[in-house]
């Protein structure tokens, strides 16, 4: 109580107590505008050429990308997809012809949430290539769908139909198998699953093999273009 | 005089007072971030650019800012420093910054920040504020990467991503989970415990002997 | 630090039950693993001596360090250093390396025990947390499973025992997976003989159930056992498996199955019973038991690791101070107790 | 993509906030001392952290879409508001439960766990209904670390814990093995 006296013998008047509150606010604000503007071409460069690196990674050959999105019944190509909204990369090679997507897809992992990306080839309904975008899975095991060569490679050249599944080590027999991974099979099989996933979830949306929307001519939304 | 005076309010914080080590503030970016040593070092001085920064300002405009609204002006100021760090490490280091994730706005949230504004930069005068807050971060830093790196070299057999033990070293994987962090932690406080302990006894001893001796 | 403490039986749990904490009980609970341990010499041959040697020998390393000087020793006599070497060696795999199974001895004690006051006041069983932070610590060694009867008869070790301290395992030729984790990740059923008779890869005192079982009536015959945690246990755990099964038999593991296979009697005869971390009212014993079935099954069924035993009965330890607590109706808890 | 029992058992039991996200520490060392205090402080957080769930969904959607930026100065402000203003509703409408809860509320405004929990759920991208159940799993999953974690410094502090162990050290090392125990959750309900 002794502070409520102290207070009450200062007491300033409310509109100072706003004031002061604004000024702060409003030079906090600037100051957070000013970092903001300032740092989000940067930002956003590296995001894309992030984003460059790991659709190029998975869909061998492909020297361009643009950002593609299912709206009113077909995948048309858009410069900046909205938030929120499922989007998929088209590859194209150096003349600008089609070659395939790259498809983001997250699920449940051992420990935590796993996002990844895979390349997906229409034509021959093959994934041919996969990398792992985010996960926590546990170092020395889980860790392994990312860190283990032989688990990565194992994605070059998939069939997605029937669906992809993860068998024991050394037993993969068919186009569509994949050796899980010793030790840490939950997570070879949560990425297994995120794809078949992925791939149900766009299969119906995907258009015909050879009716890709064309290159838009201008690089997608990877921001340099801003 | 006031030489010693800046020179005792930094020091206070690294060691006598080392936040996390004796005050036990700012737990848990401390145990989230330290799996590596990197890390460690990387929150460390966004913690450090926080909390100087904040109590350099706090210190500056301590007879304007009204008593009624200052823990909201001090939240003001701590959060815009934070986000400034936020968005210079998301653009400068962004493997960093993956790394720390969420943690970095939670800096916001960390006591200690927070504490030194109320308990040190809002009365005194800005020189040592200053020099309170870069001992207190250093301290804090000091925790971090004492913590960041014992845990990287069981956990990965590393320190700041150079291997040191050669390629057959078997890593203590637990070091590098969450409960490794807990442990650690509560091992080095044991080690504190037992240093103080030991001093106290010694000390007790030392006073013992001249009593007897005079 | 300095004083002895005579007066540790003045105000703990244990005093409820008379006999438990001494040396003789101690005495008794070795004696009833003797016939599991001798089937684990005789299925994995030396190497099981050297990994539960060396797991014992860390244990006993521990107790004696940080023993005080007046007490030291003293554990040494009661034999519980050696006894939870023994039961957390019984839990490790055959091929793991020496170095391993002494720190996994070291750490039960050190942190399972030691810090907390000693004998009659840990928190959690110093085997099982020896146990989860091996498992936590070193996962791939802790689940590499090696064959049973290594080629080169009862003389050979498997090359993993002799990594040496702080280097990695090296792995050897042939491993084998567990039944849970044959039926967890490749559905494949094992023989219920070769699980109760122990022709199956495992760690080196779950192969064989029908052992660990005797092992188990021979304490309660002597009165060192609260039996209803271990028939509780079970219990649960063949009653949920049954119900299971009526919704899909194929994928989900039969009662039998679940009882023998993994480390579930080890663990509900040997470790969940450890009287100072288990609750001390009939009533909460039974509620500890339900719990760690209703855990154990859960894990293995829905998780993400094939077995859960240590894990469901190290849940249970650290919720075993609030059974304590609801479950003395005079001091606490009106209403509440109704729930269980 | 994520389905919501894996959301609520995720934040409730594998990735617990306490043991595995080191947020809201200082409750969970500080308050931890008694039973019935760590009950109702993780009661009133699980439900600060509901409201807060609903209030980082509307300003997601309608006001930082527009403005990234002041995420963080929204997410305390609004925290901060939302906790003075439900700690003045409980007082006007029950003065029981303001009394059983009320002294806790201010305390929850530094709990990092509640903004952590806003953080988490925006960028995880959750909507309305799974940032409903995230918060339930969260709150309930910091009340259980409470409770467990209460229960069993009141049981040790009936036994002759050494002097040198007493206190932060030996609670972070029980934090320590419960963490550890609750990694045998992991991969729990995540393949169904």
């Amino acid at each position: 109580m002794t502070a409520d006296a102290r207070k009450q013998a200062a007491a300033p008047s409310s509109l100072r107590l706003v004031m002061t509150l604004a000024i702060a606010g409003l030079v906090s604000g600037i100051a957070i505008i000013g970092i903001y503007e300032s740092t989000l071409p940067t930002i956003t460069a590296n995001k894309a050429r992030e984003l460059r690196e790991a659709v190029f990674k998975v869909l061998p050959g492909v020297s361009d990308m643009q950002a593609l999105v299912y709206r009113e019944g077909r995948i048309v190509a858009v410069p900046k997809p909205q938030k929120d909204e499922p989007v998929v990369y088209g590859g194209y090679d150096e003349r600008g012809d089609f070659v395939g997507y790259a498809m983001p897809g997250a699920g449940p992992g051992f420990q935590d949430t796993i996002a990844l990306l895979y390349g997906y080839l229409p034509s021959r309904q093959q994934v041919v290539g996969m990398e792992i975008l985010e996960s926590r899975e546990t170092p020395g095991l889980g860790d392994k769908i990312y860190k283990d060569a032989d688990f990565v490679a194992e994605f070059s050249a998939l069939s997605v139909e029937p669906e992809i599944v993860a068998v024991k080590k050394g037993t993969s027999t068919q186009p569509n198998h994949v050796d899980a991974i010793t030790g840490a099979t939950i997570s070879a099989k949560a990425v297994v699953r995120i794809i078949n996933e992925t791939h149900v979830a766009w299969a119906e949306q995907l258009p015909a093999p050879g009716t890709e929307p064309p290159f838009a001519g201008e690089p997608a939304d990877n921001g340099t273009g801003q | 005089m006031k030489k010693n005076e800046s020179y005792e309010e930094f020091v206070k914080g690294i060691w006598r007072d080392n936040p996390v080590f004796v005050q036990v503030l700012g737990m848990c970016p401390m145990l989230a971030v330290t799996n590596s040593a990197i890390n460690a070092i990387a929150m460390g001085m966004a913690s450090m650019f926080v909390l100087v920064g904040s109590s350099f300002l706090v210190s500056v405009f301590r007879h304007v800012i009204p008593k009624q609204v200052r823990i909201s002006c001090f939240i003001i100021i701590i959060a815009t420093f934070v986000t400034i760090a936020d968005y210079t490490l998301l653009a400068l280091v962004p493997k960093v910054h993956k790394e720390l994730g969420a943690f970095i706005p939670l800096i916001v949230a960390n006591c200690l920040i927070l504490g030194r504004q109320e308990a040190f930069a809002s009365r005194y005068p800005t020189r040592l504020a200053v020099m309170d807050a870069l001992g207190m971060a250093g301290g804090f830093m000091l925790a971090l990467f004492s913590l960041g790196a014992v845990r990287e070299i069981l956990g990965d057999g590393a320190l700041f991503g150079f291997r040191l033990f050669g390629e057959s070293f078997e890593p203590w994987i637990v070091m590098i989970l969450p409960p490794g962090g807990f442990l650690t932690l509560g091992v080095i406080l044991l080690f504190f415990n037992w240093f103080k302990y030991k001093k106290d006894e010694f000390l007790a001893d030392v006073a013992e002997a001249e009593r007897s001796g005079s | 630090m300095k004083q002895r403490d005579p007066d540790l039986l003045l105000f703990h749990a244990p005093l409820l039950r008379q006999g438990m904490t001494t040396p003789k009980a101690m005495r008794d609970v070795i004696i009833a693993l003797l016939p599991a341990t001798g089937a684990s010499l005789w299925f994995f041959g030396l190497a099981a001596a050297l990994v539960i040697g060396s797991s014992i020998a860390g244990a006993v390393l521990a107790e004696w360090l940080f023993a005080d000087r007046a007490s030291r020793g003293e554990s040494l006599r009661d034999a519980t250093g050696i006894l939870t070497g023994l039961l957390l060696g019984l839990t490790l795999p055959p091929g793991l390396p020496m170095w391993m199974a002494f720190l996994g001895g070291f750490v039960g004690i050190a942190l399972g025990k030691v810090i907390w006051g000693g004998l009659g006041h840990n928190l959690f069983n110093p085997a099982l947390l020896g146990r989860a932070f091996l498992l936590a610590t070193f996962p791939i060694a802790m689940t590499t499973w090696v064959s049973a009867h290594p080629e080169g008869g009862f003389f050979s070790v498997y090359a993993g025992n002799l990594a040496l301290p702080f280097m990695q395992a090296q792995v050897d030729g042939v491993t084998s997976a567990t039944p849970l984790g044959l039926l967890k990740f490749e559905q494949e059923v094992t023989p219920l003989t070769n699980l109760m008779f122990g022709k199956i890869g495992g760690s080196l005192g779950e192969t064989n159930g029908v052992l660990l079982l005797l092992g188990g009536i021979y304490l309660w015959l002597r009165r060192d056992l609260d039996w209803r945690i271990p028939v509780g246990i079970l219990g649960t755990v063949v009653i949920f498996s049954a119900f299971l099964g009526l919704f899909d038999a194929e994928r989900f593991p039969t009662p039998l199955f679940s009882v023998f296979s993994g480390g579930l009697l080890l663990g509900a005869i040997y470790m969940a019973t450890d009287p100072v971390t288990s609750p001390v009212t009939p009533r909460g014993a039974w509620i500890f038991a339900i719990g760690t079935g209703v855990l154990v099954m859960l894990i293995r069924v829905f998780g993400g690791l094939p077995e859960g035993v240590m894990y469901a009965i190290l849940l249970m330890n650290a919720a075993t101070p609030l059974i304590d607590r609801y479950t003395q109706p005079r001091v606490f808890g009106h209403g509440i107790e109704k729930e269980s | 993509m994520d389905n919501l029992p894996w959301i609520f058992v995720s934040a409730l039991l594998v990735n617990n906030f306490v043991l595995t996200y080191f947020l809201g520490l200082c409750p969970f060392l500080g308050v931890s001392n008694s039973l019935e205090t760590s009950a109702r402080l993780g009661l009133a957080t699980t439900f600060v952290m509901l409201v807060t769930a609903v209030c980082a969904w509307v300003l997601n959607t309608y006001v930082l879409i527009h403005a990234p930026y002041l995420r963080l100065i929204c997410f305390i402000v609004v925290i901060a508001s939302t906790v003075q203003f439900i700690e003045m509703l409980i007082k006007k409408l029950s003065p029981a439960l303001f009394r059983a809860m009320g002294i806790f509320l201010p305390l929850i405004t530094t709990n990092c766990a509640i903004l952590g929990l806003a953080i988490f759920a925006t960028n995880r991208g959750y909507g309305f209904v799974e940032g409903i159940v995230y918060a339930l799993g969260a709150g309930i999953g910091f009340t259980l670390a409470l409770v467990l974690l209460a229960g069993l410094r009141e049981e040790s502090e009936l036994s002759n814990i050494p002097k040198l162990i007493q206190g932060t050290a030996m609670n972070l090392i029980i934090a320590g093995v419960l963490s550890m125990a609750f990694m045998g959750f992991a991969g729990l309900f995540s393949s169904s």
